[in-house]
């Protein structure tokens, strides 16, 4: 069975339509799918509910899919870095589910562990925890939250074998193995694809079994705070 | 007199004991790890990293090696990287000795607000609703009082909550507050800060 | 007549498709690897192994990489490795497409007892609860009747379940038998087996 | 701070008490941890709840403590290979508690990432689930699992540098991490102790911050089931 497709738009195809849920990997711009993002652009499908730690920044990522107005809903635990998402939804034209990030990646982690709920501290006596059920353990409460079960996981890997066996670079995993694993169908785009064989199976991260389609492509990898200390003496 | 930012960082530096695993939040806490001394201290960021090195030199910066509040980072030779539901299973499960971070109000009770104002703009709580719940010891490194003078050490927060009972130490440019079971206990006055003042400037009950 | 284990395993090798993660029981079931062909099947070994490969050859066995019936196996070039959590992950998780399992009794409504004889001595049930509760597709490889000629394709289990209504299809000695709304249809008699034969044999209802 | 020590039994020194309930790491014989589970022999600890997948073999692994009559319960998903076992539980000795495979291993990962408690559809409708809350997630039916939360796990790594960073070898990671995460302390032993640094920070299955203490020795490495196949045309 083949998983390699030329480019982001043929592996998409057939995935899309209007009012899915898509969970994505990434956190702020580092480790996310871009070459995806953009071929969700392009493919003008609207409606859609995003799970996202972030949503990008103003034209980068996330982001170009809220300037043309595809995105009705954000699960989000952050979304401080992008003027127009602010725009978007105090104007009421977009929706935000806050989720605490840990709440976040755990719901993502559970739906693609066949999980549908689980209990959590966090959030608990605070906004997060209204309408949510509520059930104490040994003298202290918990509230649940659910997994999530997505129509399509978009996520970044940095090499994967042809079989989807995939290894994430630095901080760039985040939620990328999560959201690729809640998803009903995962697609991954990496820097490289290698030949079978030439990953340690010992150190692989995700194994190609959460990997339906993957495509290797140039990455612009934009920083977002680029920060730097001098070198002493120099 | 009172402290300043950095003598604020240096005297959180002092609630941080050898081995342990810390979580250090924006602003006034980034400042605490250049008080860590020997203190063999392993800092995480809930991105998915253990053992955060210092910022890059001008030119190594790594697109694929950032912290929570997104500055590009280096890392260390006790570093390993792993996924966010991991590095949030190790927040919630109590893995982290200490979470260092900043506020906008404190109550006598721990509860703390730190994500957001309503009616202004709305960030989101990133990762400190799991951190607050779930680490070992919250402490709060922040100004006593808003740019306006009034407390930041309140009877009851007004501004909604980040976790209810949370924060266990208060560390101000005024002083050092320990929540305990009826309100705050003093812990250290700063430098030139008479017990008046700090009383004054709290409107929280010092037990 | 009827089928031997060689051909009925080699009957429920046909069920697969490319490109498939599959989980393979022991007994009867980890012989249909040698009837796959050329069909890109990944085998999962449950206790957190994707691309299981052959029992090693003499003097190679390495004590680090056994199956789930802790046989020492290989690895392939598609290998990866995780931990038990994961594993199951993937399982409950609904990623393994298809199971193939031994069962003491199947149920006409897809009940499946193959973990426990009460009186008798009580071993566990292992993955096989997780199994049948997350893959995609439950394949039963067994007898059609027990050794004292009595039928293991039942109206209702006797013995306590390994899973309620989870089984798919049944592969036995004298045949083919899907689960359907109100019982089960016969998809195909073994060689030399008549439908009569296959009714006689079969307590469940055959509709 | 140090976390090596000489050996098990220093490593074990003051965590031990009779009635306390540890984690232990392992597939069968594969992935165990034989020298601490040789010194908690030695220390004579009794009434112990062990949640380990299996209970060793007669004589070898927790086999061991089974012998000396240290364990009174056993959370486990298989018994079989061990008459020692049968004997003391038929006889009311030795109370079992059956876990699915996969729920066991997630109850231990749920109690070290703080989850007291997560649904699952595995054993629903069996004995597993008699007594067990139930719960309709989207028209089906699930039960409420605890998470594990030991007084000290027990496990085996291949290579740990002196932080604790980790790396299994194979199929022996199997328990060895979700058991790592569930105690309140946790004991390691490896085959070896390798400087900081020369782990790849990219590739450690387990992070330092769960490992508390660490041991390197000999492990005999006992294989349970010994497969193999002939050389054709040799």
């Amino acid at each position: 069975m083949k998983k390699i497709y030329p480019d982001a738009a043929s592996a998409l195809d057939g995935l899309l339509h209007d009012g899915m849920q898509i969970a994505a990997g990434g956190f702020g711009l580092c480790g996310i799918p871009e070459l995806l993002i953009d071929a969700i652009v392009e493919s003008g499908v609207k409606d859609l509910t995003i799970a996202s730690n972030n949503c990008g920044v103003d034209g980068f990522g996330l982001g170009k899919l809220l300037d043309t107005h595809q995105i009705s809903k954000m699960m989000s635990s952050y979304v401080g870095e992008n003027d127009e998402f602010m725009r978007q939804y105090l104007s009421g034209e977009l929706e935000i589910e806050f989720n605490p990030q840990g709440t976040l990646a755990e719901r993502m982690r559970a739906g693609g562990a066949g999980i549908p709920g689980f209990y959590t501290k966090t959030g608990v006596g605070t906004v997060i925890a209204e309408g949510k059920e509520h059930k104490d353990f040994d003298g202290e409460t918990y509230i649940m939250e659910e997994g999530i079960f997505a129509d399509l996981s978009i996520v970044k890997a940095w090499k994967a074998d042809e079989t989807g066996n995939a290894v994430f670079r630095k901080t760039a995993r985040n939620f990328n193995p999560p959201a690729a694993m809640c998803g009903k169908v995962c697609v991954m785009e990496v820097e490289e694809i290698v030949p079978k064989g030439s990953l340690d199976p010992d150190l692989i991260h995700l194994p190609g079994i959460y990997v339906h389609r993957l495509i290797q492509g140039e990455h612009e990898k934009r920083i977002e705070q680029r920060t730097v200390r001098q070198k002493e003496g120099a | 007199m009172a402290w300043d930012r950095n003598q604020m960082a240096a005297r959180a530096a002092q609630e941080l004991e050898d081995g342990m695993y810390v979580n250090l939040g924006i602003g006034i806490p980034t400042l605490v790890a250049n008080y860590v001394g020997d203190k063999d201290i392993t800092l995480q960021s809930e991105n998915g990293m253990l053992g955060m090195g210092p910022f890059p030199f001008e030119g190594e910066e790594d697109p694929d090696l950032i912290n929570a509040g997104k500055q590009t980072i280096t890392e260390l030779s006790r570093t390993s990287y792993f996924d966010s539901a991991t590095s949030f299973g190790m927040i919630r499960g109590g893995k982290i000795a200490a979470a260092i971070l900043g506020a906008m109000e404190v109550a006598e009770n721990g509860d703390l607000a730190n994500w957001m104002i309503p009616g202004k703009l709305v960030k989101g709580m990133g990762g400190a609703m799991d951190l607050v719940a779930g680490v070992g010891r919250v402490i709060v490194v922040m100004d006593h009082t808003n740019k306006h003078g009034a407390s930041k050490v309140l009877k009851e927060c007004t501004l909604p909550l980040t976790g209810k009972g949370v924060v266990d130490l208060i560390i101000t440019n005024l002083g050092v507050l320990e929540v305990v079971e009826d309100g705050l206990k003093i812990v250290e006055l700063a430098d030139g800060v008479s017990e008046e003042e700090l009383r004054g400037a709290t409107e929280a009950a010092i037990v």
